[in-house]
């Protein structure tokens, strides 16, 4: 699995009938020893409610087709958490809640 | 399935016994005009292509497997089929 | 299989991948000598591995052949907690 | 498939139960021209290669299917050793 950030939203109103109804993000991954972004940017279905600014990680591949949302729909990128907080080398780097407030 | 270019083989003796019985065939992807396109895979020979050969090249386990006619096979790519002509509704970058 | 070093830890509450009770680890990819390579991945502990430890990362579908994320959904776990990495008859690392 | 030279051995004491038993290598891949190509991979053994041997191997699902025990998480495997490579380049 990959960090990444949420960083916006894609909407598509012609699009596949399988995918209609799920949520897609443009996530951009991110170095988690500076949390920075990476510029390298995907668009992965949501399976768990992520909103923007929100740290995430996703699953790709034939893996990103088993969460309850993508299951039999033509994923190859899925949202599977939203991280509370990562630790590096046993100092927080990122906690949801401080961040949000 | 893709197309690519027969451009060598490869003896093994010692391989797992699925195998026994196949040739072995280095072959390059190549795109419609016939250029080299990725990177070289090492593939199963069911057709009996010979070196300079375009062919067919299946690249997915399940049909694969279907193909050998074994379920647990640990066989992705193999060539299908051998191509006489691709005909294009363009002309041919490099005109021939 | 690709070789990591274990640099951190992800926790996560709302989570939709069929896992339970795991560790994530955030595993940087390194050299068969441990030198760190600039690329992170979140993997599943399978070996119950520690902080610093080099690790064998098995990715992609096989990464579900395992009882605890099988029909998951996963793409990364730790496999093995590497001993030693032997290279040209020379030790390169050694735990 | 792909080619790789084996350069070398990796222990693991601790692994998951499906993969033990099952002999780890140290992979250089390589193009077909035998020139290295990429990072060096680690590959499950199936059929007692050694060091410098050129080996083909397997990613993905067909990985875990090269062992006797299918249900294991490896993503390479070792599939045979190569005795000779002959290519035509035009």
């Amino acid at each position: 699995m990959i960090l990444a950030k949420v960083i916006g939203s894609v909407v598509s109103t012609r699009k596949e009938q399988k995918i209609e109804g799920i949520k897609f993000l443009l996530l951009e991954k991110i170095d988690p020893t500076t949390m920075q972004g990476k510029k390298d940017y995907v668009v992965a279905m949501d399976g768990v409610g992520a909103g923007e600014g929100e740290v995430v990680f996703f699953v790709a591949g034939s893996s990103s087709r088993m969460t309850a949302v993508t299951e039999g729909k033509p994923s190859d990128a899925t949202i599977v958490a939203i991280v509370d907080s990562i630790e590096i080398g046993g100092n927080w780097v990122y906690q949801k809640d401080q961040v949000d407030s | 399935m893709i197309l690519a270019k027969v451009i060598g083989h490869v003896v093994s003796t010692i391989k797992l016994n699925v195998f026994k019985g196949f040739k072995l065939l280095l072959v390059q992807p190549i795109d419609a005009d016939g250029e080299p396109k990725g990177k070289v895979l090492l593939v199963l020979d069911t057709v009996q292509a010979g070196i300079g050969d375009i062919v067919l090249v299946m690249d997915e386990g399940n049909s694969a497997r279907i193909i050998v006619g074994d379920s647990s096979a640990p066989i992705r790519s193999l060539i299908v089929g051998i191509v006489d002509e691709v005909r294009l509704t363009r002309e041919k970058k490099n005109g021939a | 299989m690709i070789f990591g070093k274990i640099v951190g830890t992800v926790v996560s509450t709302q989570k939709d991948d069929g896992v339970q009770g795991k560790r994530y680890l955030i595993v940087q990819s390194c050299q068969p000598n441990g030198d760190l390579l600039n690329e992170f991945h979140v993997a599943i502990d399978l070996v119950g591995s520690g902080y610093g430890e080099m690790v064998l990362l098995s990715q992609g579908s096989s990464a579900r052949q395992t009882q605890d994320t099988y029909q998951k959904a996963v793409d990364c776990v730790v496999v093995g907690i590497v001993d030693l990495v032997e290279e040209k008859n020379c030790l390169v690392y050694q735990k | 498939m792909k080619l790789g030279k084996v350069i070398g051995t990796v222990v693991c004491n601790q692994k998951v139960d499906s993969l033990s038993g099952v002999k780890l290598l140290l992979i250089q891949p390589l193009d077909e021209n035998l020139k290295n190509d990429g990072k060096p991979v680690v590959a499950c053994d199936t059929v007692q290669a050694g060091l410098n041997d050129v080996v083909f191997y397997e990613g993905g699902r067909e990985a875990a299917l090269g062992l006797t025990n299918w249900f294991n998480p490896s993503d390479l495997t070792i599939m045979g050793i190569i005795d000779d490579l002959h290519v035509e380049n035009e």
